[in-house]
């Protein structure tokens, strides 16, 4: 039942870019988009993310697509040329195809979805001595974030955890990366003193 | 170890914080930005100072930040690598500041954008940790875009928007690289990442997919051929003072990490055990030498002939971290060093040379030194040191470079760097050839109604044509000092 | 220079605003409750999904809420300038400060539990100056490009 | 039997163990078809970001294992998704409307100074100057 919910989505989130790939309209275009984060949203949740889907579905689809929309109202909506769909483009098609190929290329490598036995989620690591000598500590970062987000923060959202207390400087960098934006648009449009 | 790391991470924060005080006075002030980026670039470059002795004294600094053990939290390290990369960012940052105190752009939030940039960079040299490296080159690419941008017409606004464009297809071809040492590993730290990729083997299939993205993703940042198209159009259609910041700055930082990567990362075994995937790089950054230069021979612009031969000289650079012997490594860290100075003060000279005859061409330049003594003076000086005339730091950093080469077999790098030379010799000849044999054909009046920059809106300090010969003498004096900086840097640390 | 393709974008300007009193009306009374809403997810992220990111979104869309019933123009005349810059800036000024304060006290750059309160609340603290950051940024985002780039003579 | 019809099966069943991998490949691949493709501005920036999107797949299909709950830690409860990867991706989602902010600023200028977002015409008025 998940499953072919999981491939419904798959198939939709795919339908979704491609038809913005060949969508003219710009505004059609965004709206297709809005769906796409939406649907992007809802695979988070099946892949047990809740706070990267709350997030993707505030920031993605809500503060995104209001900016487009602003920026389409600002500026213009139809491309300039004739006809609903964009003919495909050979040249375009031929360069992404030799990114994919490599990509799909290392797809035997990868661990299965769902790999219980994959790196990203070993609670220890074994053999590999950790960098500068911190000896009695085999655990890796996930073990690490797991075992001690309860005891370090006294908090449940290990997500919360690891994003103030154990990588704070990540999400300075990410605060500031917002702020950048806006200092960066006054910049660009020339708003930068007061009323 | 030394007890100043947390250096490290007050130099990251203070230009960040102060790029909100320009923001929060321009509800009372205008133009007050300049001082605030002044005192605060004014106090980071002492506290950088004292770190950066500390190093020389003590050795590699390291800051975990927040009190948690690597690889479980984020870690700030300043070793012989990043030690010139970071005083350069201090020194560059409050030097350029010179430039446009009158040149501008003046706005306030212009020198927010400044400083955040400046923090980037910063943080993009000193960090530890892959992850927090991408949030700092969004940051610095962020940055960059807005500056380029500033000045304020369609052309730097749409050439900003192409950098961004291809920026961020480098950032996140990154990110994918990023993605797949993670997936091999489950870490994201450098030094440990290093320790997993030696234990899972460096012919694994992960391993060498992370290696590619990231090194690709990198090379889009550094504008390498034949991904740098963004880059001759971004310097050339940013004001002066920004050109020179960003082109000293913005892509020799992302050739550190190059380095960085390749050194710290996957080491110098991993370079050693995949010979194919090692040449592929030295002769993409050979390739890179050639058609650098060969366009830059080819450009009437003096803003676009130095943006290409920014990617000869980066190109260099990347060979010599793909090579990865100790001479090669030395060399490449004195190319960038010697690069961006030489560099960012050529287009802050350029500029200077614009503001009061309008001279943006190679034609324009015929005669230029008897208008403009001491800042042709400086601007010729600085071309020279470009090419590699001995014993300024440009030969020195080639010297190195071609010497690891013939050491590490690649017989036909040292033969592209001595002919890439030839040819940059050519067209600085063109230039210097111009500026002191030429005759004036025509006053500065003319040039101005010719759509020049007229010289009573953009006036010229002493202290911006002083900034561009204090760099003409550093870049010469780097030279000969090239063997005792070796020595104070301890790279074979780095190199394990 | 200007051979625009499509004028559309001029005449939707000069056409004045469609007031809907049914918008204008639920706008009204639904907007103190998703303010209310963001205030509780920014404050809610230690032990259930949530925090400032999305908190402080919520709080933006407010202000967009609020432009799109009464015009974006009225909107940001209301909104105050500063409140909107204040909240951005102060948010950072507030991260970096709790980052910098653990140094005097004996801790490293960013540590909370040397901080003289329960790590939870540092959390929580960062957690809203990440919102103030967000809000204050969107909102702006929001008011400044719809108005697009400053014309030559137009006050700033 | 022949090797191919061996083989062939069996790498089907690799690609469909990774759906998810081989997702974020097409929807990369669909991105940079996007943004190489479009003349239009706007949806140059709309393609950047799908490209970037689908990135943040690849991440999270390598926190999740199978039966894993969101990383909210009960006592004696797991297993739990790796929640590294989901703090990278909200990092990385705001970085993502960030830059679309910038980039949409841009555009904006771009169409008030030449009155159109079709990349050839932009630069063909460009080249006028």
């Amino acid at each position: 039942m998940t499953f072919a919910l999981e491939i419904a989505l798959v198939v939709f989130v795919v339908v979704s870019a491609v038809a913005v790939a060949f969508l003219r309209d710009v505004l059609g275009a965004i709206v297709v988009f809005a769906s796409f984060t939406l649907g992007l949203a809802m695979i988070w949740v099946i892949l047990q993310a809740p706070d990267v889907a709350l997030t993707e579905a505030a920031v993605g689809a809500g503060v995104m697509s209001v900016l487009f929309l602003l920026t389409v109202a600002r500026t213009t909506r139809t491309e300039g040329d004739e006809g609903y769909l964009r003919p495909v483009n050979f040249k375009a098609l031929a360069i992404v195809f030799v990114l994919f190929v490599i990509l799909l290329a290392t797809v035997p490598a990868l661990p299965e979805v769902g790999d219980p036995n994959a790196p990203a989620v070993q609670e220890t690591v074994d053999g590999a001595q950790t960098p500068y000598g911190v000896a009695d500590d085999n655990r890796t970062p996930y073990g690490y974030y797991i075992e001690q987000t309860p005891i370090d923060a006294g908090i449940r959202n290990a997500v919360a955890a690891v994003l103030v207390v154990y990588r704070g400087l990540d999400t300075f960098g990410e605060a500031v990366v917002v702020f950048s934006a806006i200092v960066g648009v006054l910049v660009v449009l020339r708003r930068e003193e007061a009323r | 170890m030394s007890d100043f790391g947390f250096l490290l991470a007050v130099v990251i924060l203070i230009p960040i914080a102060a790029a909100t005080l320009p923001l929060i006075a321009s509800l009372r002030y205008e133009k007050v930005g300049w001082h605030i980026a002044a005192v605060s670039l004014a106090v980071n470059l002492v506290l950088t100072a004292v770190a950066v002795r500390a190093f020389f004294v003590d050795g590699k600094l390291r800051h975990e930040l927040g009190g948690i053990p690597v690889p479980h939290g984020i870690e700030l390290v300043m070793d012989g690598l990043s030690v010139l990369v970071v005083l350069l960012v201090s020194v560059v940052a409050l030097a350029v500041l010179v430039h446009t105190r009158t040149a501008g752009p003046r706005s306030n939030a212009f020198y927010s954008a400044y400083l955040l940039l400046t923090g980037g960079l910063l943080g993009v040299s000193l960090t530890g940790d892959l992850f927090n490296l991408y949030v700092f080159i969004e940051i610095t690419g962020l940055a960059a875009y807005a500056l380029i941008a500033s000045k304020g017409d369609g052309k730097s606004a749409y050439s900003a928007l192409k950098y961004m464009l291809i920026g961020t297809v480098g950032a996140s071809l990154y990110l994918i690289g990023v993605g797949y040492a993670f997936i091999a590993t489950g870490t994201l730290n450098m030094v440990d990442l290093s320790v997993q990729f030696q234990e899972l083997g460096y012919g694994d299939t992960l391993v060498l997919t992370s290696f590619g993205f990231i090194i690709a993703g990198l090379a889009v940042k550094t504008a390498l051929f034949p991904v740098h198209t963004w880059q001759p159009d971004a310097y050339s259609a940013a004001p002066y003072g920004v050109a020179g910041y960003v082109s000293a700055l913005v892509s020799t930082v992302s050739a550190y990490v190059i380095g960085r990567v390749i050194l710290t990362v996957y080491t110098t075994d991993f370079i050693a055990a995949n010979p194919v995937i090692t040449s592929a790089l030295v002769y993409f950054g050979a390739l890179s030498i050639v058609v650098g230069s060969v366009l830059a021979v080819t450009q009437a612009d003096v803003k676009k002939m130095l943006a290409y031969s920014s990617v000869s000289q980066f190109g260099m650079i990347v060979a010599a971290f793909g090579i990865a012997n100790s001479a090669a490594v030395f060399g490449g860290v004195i190319q960038l060093i010697g690069h961006a100075i030489m560099k960012g003060a050529l287009f802050l000279g350029a500029g200077i040379l614009a503001y009061k005859v309008g001279a943006k061409t190679v034609y324009d330049y015929e005669g230029i030194s008897f208008e403009l003594p001491y800042a042709s003076a400086g601007f010729a000086t600085l071309a020279l040191a470009l090419v590699g005339v001995p014993p300024a730091v440009g030969f020195i950093g080639k010297w190195y470079v071609g010497l690891g080469a013939v050491q590490g077999g690649y017989w036909i790098v040292a033969v592209v760097i001595f002919g890439s030379t030839l040819l940059t010799l050519a067209y600085v000849l063109r230039l210097v050839d111009r500026m002191y044999f030429g005759k004036p054909e025509r006053g500065a009046a003319e040039a101005v109604a010719d759509g020049g920059v007229s010289a009573s809106t953009k006036r010229v300090t002493v202290g911006m044509v002083a900034l561009v010969c204090v760099a003409a003498v550093v870049s010469v004096v780097l030279g000969p000092s090239a063997a005792w900086i070796e020595s104070l840097l301890r790279l074979e640390e780095v190199m394990g | 220079m200007r051979d625009r393709e499509n004028t559309g974008g001029e005449e939707r300007e000069k056409k004045p605003y469609a007031e809907s009193p049914i918008i204008m009306t639920s706008v009204r009374v639904v907007s103190p409750f998703v303010l209310t809403y963001g205030i509780f997810v920014t404050l809610h992220g230690a032990n259930s999904p949530g925090g400032g990111f999305q908190g402080g979104v919520i709080m933006a869309s407010v202000f967009v809420m609020l432009g799109f019933a009464f015009g974006i123009r009225p909107t940001s005349d209301w909104a105050d300038y500063r409140a909107v810059l204040g909240l951005a800036t102060g948010g950072v000024v507030l991260f970096a400060a709790v980052g910098l304060v653990a140094l005097p006290l004996g801790g490293d750059v960013l540590q909370l539990d040397v901080l003289p309160i329960a790590v939870k609340w540092g959390v929580e603290l960062l957690e809203v100056a990440i919102g103030m950051i967000v809000a204050g940024v969107v909102t702006g985002l929001f008011f400044v490009l719809s108005r697009g780039g400053r014309k030559e003579g137009e006050e700033a | 039997m022949s090797a191919m019809e061996i083989v062939a099966p069996a790498l089907v069943d690799v690609f469909v163990a990774r759906y998810y991998h081989v997702t974020f490949m097409v929807l990369v691949a669909v991105g940079l078809y996007i943004l190489i493709d479009s003349k239009n501005l706007v949806k140059k920036v709309i393609g950047l970001n799908i490209f970037q999107m689908s990135v943040f797949l690849f991440f999270i299909t390598a926190a999740y294992q199978d039966g894993a709950g969101p990383a909210l830690i009960e006592e004696g409860g797991g297993p739990y998704a790796n929640p590294l990867p989901h703090v990278l991706i909200l990092t990385a989602i705001v970085v993502g409307v960030s830059l679309t902010s910038l980039a949409l600023a841009l555009v904006v200028r771009v169409y008030e100074e030449y009155g159109t977002v079709h990349e050839d015409r932009v630069e063909e008025v460009m080249a006028d100057e």
